[in-house]
């Protein structure tokens, strides 16, 4: 028999290029894998053990061998057997998962913050020193990274089979997921999440680089604005700093250092001012009003992008002093600017 | 769920049934007795009413939901329908159901003026029921709080140009009456809906019972159908505290 | 009746047929009817009134509490669940079990989101 | 008229058996009086047909993706196109096939006739029922001729209310509809079970087969009319804009998702409940020994029903539900998986010193046993929540519910039409073919679908249109298996028509099985029995089988 050679090479590197196994690239992936193996072996056994039951009995009590069956009610003995050691190695199997689930989802507080904005069909990367990045995501190695996600229309979900993580990407409301990437190289991005037409295009690639290139990738790719700073710029043209000026008579409370902070509210209750808060007080304001001030913030709902909602939570996080806030209040106020670009009346 | 039975007489003789089926014409070659399928009948009636009420309680759990989430929009938006109106319609709906009631005791004492009669009654509380509701709606699409591309929030936004003395809602707050109305609309949408399939079924009943149908000691029809009625019943008993009641004396905040 | 339960002795098993899934047929009295009639208007009447009294969080817990009492006088006499076999009795508990699952697990998630990170 | 005395039982000599002349196919003839019956086993008949055409029509969408997914890149079809394929193929086959597949069909035929019933509760629902599966069935044909929909089975908001230009509203409805077509089954095998059991039938002498047709009935009378709603009010939300499921408005499109898997994740259990039903018969019908542990074979069945409505948010782990609840329905998954280990195991140990044959049902229950130990086993991966995080939303996924669903389900369903073949038809199918039959649906099925928890570890993302070139080495095993699976199943629906006409005839009782089903002609009369039969005996009572038929004997010669 001939197979032709052509064919056989073609075979033979085809073969060599497909993947078995995911690649091991982040800190959490040997602790997936370990919980991966543990119950491939309890199914393995499993199959194995019915497997077995039943080519063991088909052979011995086949109707040639065993003419004539033997009627047996039953054995609470052995069902009590086969009830406790299944519920017993379940249970293992819940708790493994449930620590694993906990770790995935548990951000370390010295992580590094990036954006991810999911929308039909592309994944949009917003790094905290400005740099923009459409269906890929640069990362450093040995550094744990937070992603904190929104979608802009349906749910998408974010996966990186590599670093074993995913997460579903929620409109309307911000979700985090954590890894610390451990090789440097590329990595497959999935949307998992049915989304629509261009679904299977929602893809993307994972470049996580060593600190030093990483550096060297952020420098290259700068925008020349931060987040931070577009946020603050946003902030100016909003005309937020009219009413959040940070002085005594202001209508709005101050806004530096409110990120972490716990704030009571007017309706009594204390909440921790997060990233998710920040949000929903910009788009809901009169859900969210500060002890002591009266509900006379409009709602910004369909007026910023997500973008921009980004990148107010982000100079808000680092909004330390009102100084620069009171400075471009006063350089507007002193130019008689032109209503703000966007058209939202001041309160 | 079973006492256990003595083993019955096995060696029984097959010519000995044929007597014993007492024969109506509604009774069913496939049910041993007439008793049998009556209660068949009624059990199957009410697994039925048990898919009813998994059926409202999705709304009911998203009413409860958004209730919590946008308290002071719901509160609003709740004051604005007519308890007046509401609970009238609650003592007319129970109405109808206590002549649905007599008229299942007509049935079962074969008496075929009452049951017409009361079937009657039935028929034109649950039309009267259905009446009022329309003016109430007729009055939300008057003011635009048919939820839609038609909502109009303004009235909720500045209350007092429309010479109401409820406090204002900011703007974000009072897009979210809108969710009211919407679970409003379903919810007794979708009563009214089982209040004229209802009503149809009445009239038919209605036909049968003066032809004398179910006054000769075959009353299923009748009382199952009356375990209906009862059913879209007690939905309104719980849909008139939820959205006409429980929000008129709202927490301070 | 009472004839054919003998007769049916011979060919009905009588778990099937009549016991225990089986409750004698029972007719409810018209005067009955009214009394339970005027309870439920009263209950009406009730409640209306107790919604124009400001009684802070027990307003809901009263009017839910008058509608569900409701419901209940609905429930045995009006549809005769109180004069029912124990398997209609047990159907109609086990339809409001379901609807309190739904709403009690589905819950579970809402009422603990604010607890967690997210 | 040849209807011999009901305590005379005949004998499995099939050499000597005749067709009798008086049966339910031959007792009124023309279509209509198909189309009006009210006989249980007509209406049984009416669903295999259209559940079947309904099957096929499924699979040739099945086909279709596994032929779009040979090649890494989407040349065959447009992803417009593949993504309404792999939504018509999880629709059809969810809501009108693997629903109704068993129950509506093997169950509505047997049930009654199990505990001695003449006909269901209520016969006229009974037809209903399959007039609104044939009403949701046109709608669902209807809106594939006009454009489709390409929602996913799942319809997740707020992508099937606001985002999608098909005809979601339309496929709502039929899905609706269907669901009533379930509800009206679900009630009226509910009603029978309590109400018609023929004398000296009590709950413990039932058939493990009703016993598991009740549990997947509460399933079906509670779960889905949860989904109708559901259902409504993404019909009210695409056609009016409401806003309860969409977040821009207010509402939370995580309500969508606990109000469908409400349903959605018991429905699994409507699917896989009415197939262990079938193994249940065959095992025990095959070993000739009473299935091990009866009582603890019926009340898992019951657990099961029980316990499948308090796990549905593990489908929901990282969709943003709280990590507090995930907890808890992590934990109630894994009670849920405990119930059928003990039914795997019980299976296992009927054989036991049994007296075992390999006829065609046995080997597609064999095939059930060991494809469903996978997939169940598989669904604790899905069940730990640190696991689901890597594999849900991935091929894992689809291989898990496939390996239940058509590994477990089909297989099941399968081995119940041949081995109430013979009672349904009087006829008996080729054996070497169906056995050929059987053996390439298995390796066919691990061939397609064992690729498939490879490419799931190795994150290929569910529902892709086009995927990295590393993958395709796995894909195309799974298509070639596909391909073998479709000849599997196209072989069962040759030889079954062929043996309508030229079937060997197969006398009251081929298997010599004990459930009184097998006690009348087949087929059956109309009333199914001459006279309500008495049971007298336990369920799987081989002894008094024999005792019967020795009696027989004497009584003959």
């Amino acid at each position: 028999m001939g197979i032709s050679p052509v064919l056989w090479q073609f075979l033979v590197k085809w073969l060599n290029a497909s993947a078995l196994f995911p690649s091991e690239a982040s800190t959490i992936a040997p602790y997936m894998d370990a919980l991966y193996f543990f119950l491939l072996s309890i199914t393995l056994i499993g199959v194995l053990l019915v497997a077995t039951l039943l080519v063991v009995f088909s052979v011995r009590y086949r109707k040639a061998v065993h003419p004539v069956a033997t009627q047996i009610e039953g054995s609470t003995l052995l069902e009590a057997t086969w009830t406790i050691i299944p519920l017993g190695l379940f249970l293992i199997c819940f708790v493994w998962g449930a620590l694993l689930y906990f770790r995935i989802y548990n951000p370390p507080v010295n992580s590094m913050n990036i954006y991810i904005v999911g929308k039909q069909w592309m994944w949009k990367a917003e790094h905290p020193g400005g740099q923009h990045e459409i269906n890929a995501l640069h990362v450093p190695t040995g550094q744990p990274i937070q992603l904190t996600m929104i979608s802009q229309d349906v749910f998408h979900s974010f996966s990186i089979p590599a670093f074993r993580i995913k997460r579903e990407v929620i409109p309307g409301r911000y979700s985090t997921v954590w890894f610390e990437a451990t090789t440097p190289g590329q990595y497959h991005l999935f949307c998992t999440q049915y989304c629509g037409t261009n679904h299977s295009a929602m893809i993307g690639t994972i470049t996580a680089l060593s600190p030093a290139d990483y550096k060297k990738w952020t420098e290259q790719s700068t925008s020349g604005m931060s987040l931070a700073q577009n946020g603050e710029r946003l902030f100016a043209s909003m005309g937020c700093n009219a009413c959040h000026s940070g002085n005594a008579a202001a209508r709005g409370p101050s806004l530096a250092g409110v990120y972490g902070s716990t704030l009571r509210l007017t309706n009594g209750s204390q909440v921790l001012v997060n990233d998710a808060y920040l949000r929903d007080a910009i788009l809901n304001p009169s859900q969210h009003v500060t002890s002591g001030y009266t509900p006379i913030m409009p709602t910004y709902q369909g007026q910023i992008s997500e973008d921009g909602l980004i990148d107010l939570v982000e100079y808000l996080k680092n909004l330390n002093s009102n100084e620069r806030v009171q400075q471009t209040l006063t350089t507007t106020q002193s130019e008689q600017a032109a209503p703000p670009a966007s058209g939202v009346a001041k309160p | 769920m079973d006492s256990a039975i003595a083993n019955p007489q096995a060696d029984h003789d097959a010519a000995e049934h044929e007597h014993e089926h007492v024969f109506v014409p509604q009774h069913r070659h496939h049910f041993a007795t007439e008793e049998q399928q009556r209660e068949a009948g009624s059990f199957g009636m009410w697994l039925f009413l048990l898919t009813e009420i998994m059926f409202f309680g999705g709304l009911f759990f998203a009413y409860l939901l958004y209730r919590n989430w946008y308290y002071d929009a719901f509160v609003a938006a709740s004051n604005q329908l007519s308890i007046p109106l509401g609970a009238s319609n609650t003592a007319i709906l129970i109405t109808s159901g206590f002549f649905m009631a007599l008229a299942v005791w007509a049935a079962e004492v074969r008496k075929k003026a009452l049951l017409v009669v009361f079937l009657i009654f039935t028929t034109l509380f649950g039309l009267a029921f259905l009446g009022i509701k329309y003016v109430e709606y007729h009055e939300k699409w008057e003011k635009h709080h048919i939820p839609g591309a038609s909502f109009d929030a303004s009235e909720f936004i500045n209350p007092s140009a429309y010479g109401l003395k409820e406090n204002p809602l900011p703007p974000d707050v009072a897009q979210k009456t809108q969710m009211f109305f919407f679970l409003y609309f379903a919810m007794t949408g979708m009563h009214a809906l089982h209040m004229i399939i209802g009503i149809g079924l009445l009239v038919w009943l209605l036909a049968r019972a003066q032809r004398g149908d179910f006054t000769q000691g075959y009353v299923a029809p009748i009382e199952n159908f009356g375990l209906y009625w009862h059913f879209v019943d007690i939905v309104w008993l719980y849909l008139f505290p939820l959205l006409y009641l429980i929000n008129r004396h709202p927490l301070a905040h | 009746m009472a004839h054919e339960v003998e007769q049916e002795q011979h060919f009905h098993d009588p778990s099937n047929v009549t016991n225990p899934e089986h409750a004698s047929h029972h007719i409810v009295s018209p005067a009955q009817y009214a009394l339970v009639f005027a309870a439920l208007l009263t209950g009406t009447a009730l409640t209306v009134v107790a919604a124009n009294i400001d009684l802070g969080v027990l307003n809901p817990i009263i009017a839910l509490g008058i509608a569900c009492t409701k419901a209940i006088i609905v429930i045995l006499f009006f549809m005769h669940v109180k004069y029912q076999s124990h398997l209609i009795k047990t159907t109609v508990a086990a339809g409001f079990f379901m609807f309190l699952v739904l709403i009690t697990m589905t819950l579970s998630d809402y009422i603990s989101r604010a607890w967690g990170l997210w | 008229m040849s209807a011999p005395s009901p305590t005379i039982l005949k004998l499995p000599d099939q050499s000597s058996a005749t067709m009798p002349k008086r049966n339910f196919i031959n007792a009124e003839h023309g279509l209509l009086s198909w189309l009006l019956t009210g006989d249980h086993k007509r209406i049984a008949i009416l669903y295999l047909i259209s559940i079947t055409v309904f099957f096929f029509i499924g699979g040739a969408f099945a086909g279709l993706i596994r032929l779009e997914l040979l090649t890494p890149q989407g040349d065959l079809v447009s992803s417009d196109t593949y993504n309404k394929l792999f939504t018509m193929h999880g629709i059809i086959m969810v809501f009108l096939f693997l629903v109704p597949s068993v129950p509506a069909t093997i169950g509505n035929f047997l049930i009654p006739m199990m505990i001695g019933a003449r006909d269901l509760a209520f016969p006229k629902i009974n037809l209903l029922s399959w007039y609104l599966y044939i009403a949701a069935g046109t709608i669902m044909i209807a809106s594939m001729a006009l454009g489709g929909v390409d929602t996913g089975w799942t319809f997740t908001t707020p992508l099937s209310t606001h985002y999608l230009n098909t005809h979601v509203v339309t496929t709502a409805v039929a899905v609706f509809i269907a669901g009533f077509s379930s509800i009206f089954t679900g009630l009226n095998f509910i009603v029978t079970i309590h109400r018609m059991r023929c004398p000296g039938m009590t709950w413990f002498r039932m058939p493990l087969f009703v016993w598991a047709h009740y549990a997947a009935s509460i399933l079906m009378v509670l779960g889905t009319p949860v989904l109708a709603i559901t259902l409504v009010l993404v019909g009210l939300e695409r056609i009016f804009g409401i806003g309860v499921f969409d977040p821009t408005k207010g509402g939370d499109p995580l309500l969508f998702q606990h109000l469908f898997w409400f349903y959605s994740h018991p429905a699994v259990y409507i699917m896989i409940l009415p197939g262990m039903a079938v193994i249940s018969e065959v095992v025990s019908t095959f070993a000739r020994k009473r299935v091990f542990g009866y009582t603890a074979v019926a009340f898992s069945s019951v657990a099961i029903a029980l316990f499948g409505f308090f796990v549905w948010e593990h489908h929901m782990f990282i969709m943003g539900v709280s990590n507090y609840s995930a907890l808890v329905f992590s934990l109630l998954t894994m009670l849920v998986a405990v119930p059928s280990a003990i039914k795997i195991f019980n299976w296992c140990f009927t054989l036991q010193q049994g007296s075992i044959t390999f006829e065609t049902p046995m080997l597609y229950a064999f095939g059930f046993m060991g494809l469903f130990t996978i997939g169940g086993l598989t669904g604790v991966f899905l069940g730990s929540l640190g696991m689901d995080i890597q594999l849900t939303e991935t091929y894992f996924i689809v291989a898990h519910f496939h390996f239940v669903m058509v590994g477990g389900m089909l297989m099941a369903f399968l081995a119940g039409v041949h081995f109430w073949w013979p009672k349904m038809t009087g006829r008996m199918y080729p054996e070497s073919l169906s056995k050929l039959a059987a053996v390439v649906t298995f390796i066919g099925f691990n061939l397609t679908f064992m690729p498939q928890f490879i490419l799931g570890y190795l994150g290929m993302p569910r529902r892709y249109h086009a995927y990295p070139p590393e993958f395709q080495v796995l894909n195309v095993l799974s298509t070639a298996g596909a391909t073998v699976l479709g000849v599997g199943y196209l072989l069962p629906v040759l030889y079954l028509a062929w043996s309508l006409k030229y079937g060997a005839i197969a006398g009251d009782n081929p298997w010599q099985a004990t459930g009184l089903e097998w006690q009348t002609q087949s087929p059956p009369l109309t009333e199914n029995f001459p006279e309500i039969p008495i049971m007298d005996h336990e369920a799987y009572d081989y002894e008094w089988l024999e005792h019967k038929t020795q009696h027989e004997v004497t009584h003959v010669g």
